[in-house]
């Protein structure tokens, strides 16, 4: 019972990726498809500590660390670029 | 002064994160406390920005009341953005609007600003020297004083204390 | 506890869910950004605390609260920067917007500073 | 996994698809770079065994049945250091890429008529 | 379940690698290509491979995709000049 | 039209030869003997937990010192093509907002902290000099970002990289002095299993290479970004 619980929502977190994904192809422009890897980047971060959860493995959560770090020096990387302030 | 003040702080929070980073264990500990000092050390030449925040006990309460409206205004604009979604007619009125704040510490003001962006409808766009440009999904009021008191104010009577 | 967690999870999945919903139906990319950052910043913030209700004996509870710190200090920043940069590069607001105040601003500016070329060369 | 494997292979055969048939060099490095994760991926699931875990030792997997409940932790020794190899190369790759558009103005490698024969 | 994580996630990245090859802007290009690796850290983690993930996240989505912004940044910049 | 042609019977010439790799080996079900060595043995004789971290910084720890040598001619390589004389026009950069710099400053010490955490638990959790070393050079990219006027210091720059790499060989021949052969960790006592201080010889040697490969990183990243044209 619990555990489908937690089944349906790491599925609902994968239709979230998907959604995000479909807003990254159709665009417009590289704004958007920034925008879009951003939202996919944060839902990821989730599923790494699901995967973390479900392999019962503490240790995991580290990369989901690395992730919210690192996902901040790329998305400003890439808004510096657009406002041509690199 | 403010670099003094600035120094310990960031040493407490990074020691704090270090101890939860970490099992229990004393060799951790002063691994922390090196790496911490050390973090510190390396970061003395930038601003101090941690210096604005006043230590006072009513800075401290107001803090814990500014964590409880921050979660609320999230619960609430989240609830917000649900409706706006869900709603098949996407009722949305969306513009850019200028308001002012009276906080004058660069910390407070980055707070505020990101405070901003988690509560409803609103998302800061542009601060240029006491005014926040802010996109706003449903603007209710055109002017400035009817915007800065709607979006402001709320999260300001707070940080006012905390920053100055 | 865990049932208390699992129905904690469900609810960030769903939120989650619905910040890609906005992402995909909002009509440009200031709207885009407003659904994108608050919801996952809700919905990441829930799915992991529901986590770390659930199975606190195998992944920690320290560890799972400074990724929650982490992603709501970053997210907002995060996007801030990404506003600016698109209002900077010129995207276009949706056709329902009502008001500009920033690019009016900006053009009061630069007709108040023309000649100086600094805005050009960029 | 075996899937993983394919997928894999899928990425590598995309990759090199990329870099032949694309015209512009920082195209050709993106390529470059498929083929590289793709082969990373190959690896890495080659290394794995099923209903196995990581090969790093705590409360959950003890030093006794540590045999028994490991994967292979050689691939992914190797695939690190290819990783961080793969970074350096593409920079390296890049650096090229900026002197050529000094030089020449462009990207295309249609552009650059003097080494065809 | 972890099965129906791979097939989502390896089709998406096998969209992601078309996409990324036929696009025609290129910074779009690069963040395509910031997605396969973003996805194969999922995938390295399913393959009980963490130390791989990590590294695919720090450098694979992280630097990578930021050595190619400043490479298009000068190639951006040396445009204008000429 | 004939290249088209070409490229597609390449590419189904590859997917031919790949195709066997998919439908003709079966997974294995059992570690192979090298590893079966490192799994068993490996705790117990160098006593790191993680044992990708004791295969690349020990077993195979040549390979390791080959790879930071290929990352350093890359960086000398890039700074070797970008380098420019002369002429170096003012730079033309927009500044970044104010809310993004102070936010910067706040979150560097925590970006840094967390690398060196990376590159100290390298033989406990899954990371490691490599991975701790991205992690700083990316803070250090984010001051970049941030601020127009930052500058790196290039001289302190080399001297950390070098410092660090003849630290890491120097190490490597104490092992022949000391231990059994080159870059054995066993220079150090061991130390009990699971703790931060244990595995002899290897929370030091990843954190030469993590100070090593950030500096290189940077480097990179220095020579790809100053000099505007």
């Amino acid at each position: 019972m619990v555990n489908t619980l937690y089944t349906i929502a790491a599925m609902i977190g994968l239709a979230a990726l998907l959604l995000a994904f479909v807003r990254m192809i159709i665009g417009p422009g590289a704004a958007n498809r920034v925008v879009a890897l951003d939202v996919m980047t944060i839902v990821s971060i989730s599923l790494i500590v699901f995967l973390s959860a479900h392999f019962g493995r503490g240790i995991y959560l580290d990369i989901a660390l690395v992730y919210s770090l690192i996902s901040f020096v790329g998305v400003v990387a890439m808004a510096r670029y657009l406002e041509r302030g690199l | 002064m403010k670099k003094i003040k600035h120094a310990i702080l960031s040493f407490l929070g990074l020691m704090l994160i270090w101890v939860m980073l970490t099992p229990p264990d004393m060799q951790e500990i002063v691994a922390g406390l090196i790496v911490s000092v050390l973090v510190v050390l390396l970061t003395l030449g930038m601003e101090p920005v941690l210096g604005d925040i006043r230590l006072t006990p009513k800075s401290l309460l107001y803090g814990v009341l500014y964590v409880l409206v921050f979660l609320r205004e999230l619960l609430v604009s989240n609830l917000d953005v649900a409706r706006r979604v869900i709603d098949p007619k996407l009722p949305i009125k969306p513009g850019i609007v200028k308001v002012r704040t009276k906080l004058q510490s660069r910390i407070g003001r980055t707070i505020l600003a990101n405070s901003i962006t988690l509560t409803p409808g609103t998302l800061t766009t542009e601060i240029r020297g006491d005014y926040l440009y802010i996109h706003w999904i449903e603007i209710r009021h055109e002017d400035l004083e009817g915007a800065t008191r709607d979006i402001v104010q709320k999260f300001e009577k707070y940080l006012e204390v905390i920053f100055g | 506890m865990e049932l208390a967690g699992a129905i904690v999870t469900l609810l960030g999945s769903l939120f989650l869910f619905l910040g890609a919903l906005g992402l995909f139906r909002m009509p440009d990319i200031y709207n885009r950004m407003q659904a994108g950052t608050k919801a996952t910043t809700m919905g990441t913030l829930l799915f992991i605390a529901g986590l770390a209700m659930g199975f606190h004996e195998t992944i920690g509870v320290s560890k799972v609260i400074i990724i929650i710190l982490f992603v709501i200090f970053t997210n907002p920043l995060s996007s801030h920067a990404l506003a600016r940069a698109a209002h900077k590069a010129g995207i276009p607001l949706a056709k329902e917007t009502v008001m500009d105040d920033l690019a009016a601003d900006e053009a009061k500016e630069d007709s108040a500073m023309k000649g100086t070329q600094e805005g050009e060369e960029l | 996994m075996t899937l993983i494997t394919i997928l894999g292979f899928i990425l590598i055969v995309i990759g090199i698809w990329g870099m032949l048939s694309q015209s512009n060099i920082i195209k050709i490095i993106i390529g470059f770079s498929i083929v590289d994760t793709g082969i990373h991926l190959v690896m890495v699931s080659i290394g794995y065994l099923k209903d196995r875990t990581a090969p790093i030792l705590d409360e959950a997997v003890g030093k006794a049945e540590a045999l028994a409940r490991v994967v292979d932790p050689v691939p992914s020794a190797l695939v690190l250091t290819a990783i961080v190899i793969g970074l350096a190369v593409t920079a390296l790759m890049l650096a090229y890429a900026v002197k050529l558009h000094e030089m020449k103005g462009s990207l295309d490698i249609h552009d650059l008529k003097e080494l065809k024969w | 379940m972890i099965t129906v994580f791979i097939i989502v996630l390896g089709l998406v990245m096998i969209a992601a690698a078309v996409l990324a090859v036929q696009q025609k802007s290129l910074l779009s290009a690069v963040l395509l290509a910031g997605v396969i690796s973003l996805l194969a850290s999922i995938l390295y983690l399913v393959l009980a491979a963490p130390d791989v993930a990590m590294t695919e996240a720090a450098i694979g989505s992280g630097l990578t995709t930021i050595v190619f912004l400043f490479a298009l940044n000068k190639i951006r910049k040396q445009g204008k000049h000429d | 039209m004939i290249k088209k042609y070409a490229v597609l019977l390449l590419l189904g010439a590859f997917a031919l030869m790949l195709l066997p790799f998919v439908t003709e080996v079966t997974p294995f079900e059992e570690l192979s003997p090298v590893a079966q060595k490192y799994v068993k043995d490996g705790p117990d004789e160098l006593g790191s937990a993680n044992l990708v971290s004791s295969v690349i910084v020990t077993y195979r720890g040549l390979d390791t010192l080959g790879e930071v040598a290929v990352l350093f001619i890359a960086a000398a390589g890039v700074g070797f093509m970008l380098r420019r004389k002369g002429d170096v026009k003012k730079s033309l950069r927009r500044e970044a907002s104010g809310i993004l710099r102070s936010g910067t400053v706040f979150l560097f010490p925590l970006v840094l902290l967390y690398g060196i955490y990376i590159f100290l638990h390298g033989h406990l959790t899954p990371g490691g000099g490599f991975q701790g070393g991205v992690v700083i050079a990316s803070g250090i990219v984010l001051l970049l970002l941030a601020d127009v006027s930052a500058k790196i210091n290039g001289t302190v720059l080399q001297w950390i990289e070098s410092l660090s790499g003849a630290v890491y060989v120097a190490l490597g021949v104490l092992g022949i002095v000391l231990a059994a052969g080159f870059l054995d960790n066993r220079i150090l006592p061991a130390g009990e299993f699971g703790r931060l201080l244990s595995a002899g010889a290897i929370p030091l040697i990843y954190s030469l290479i993590g100070l090593k490969v950030g500096a290189e990183l940077v480097g990179i990243i220095d020579s790809m970004q100053k000099d505007e044209l």
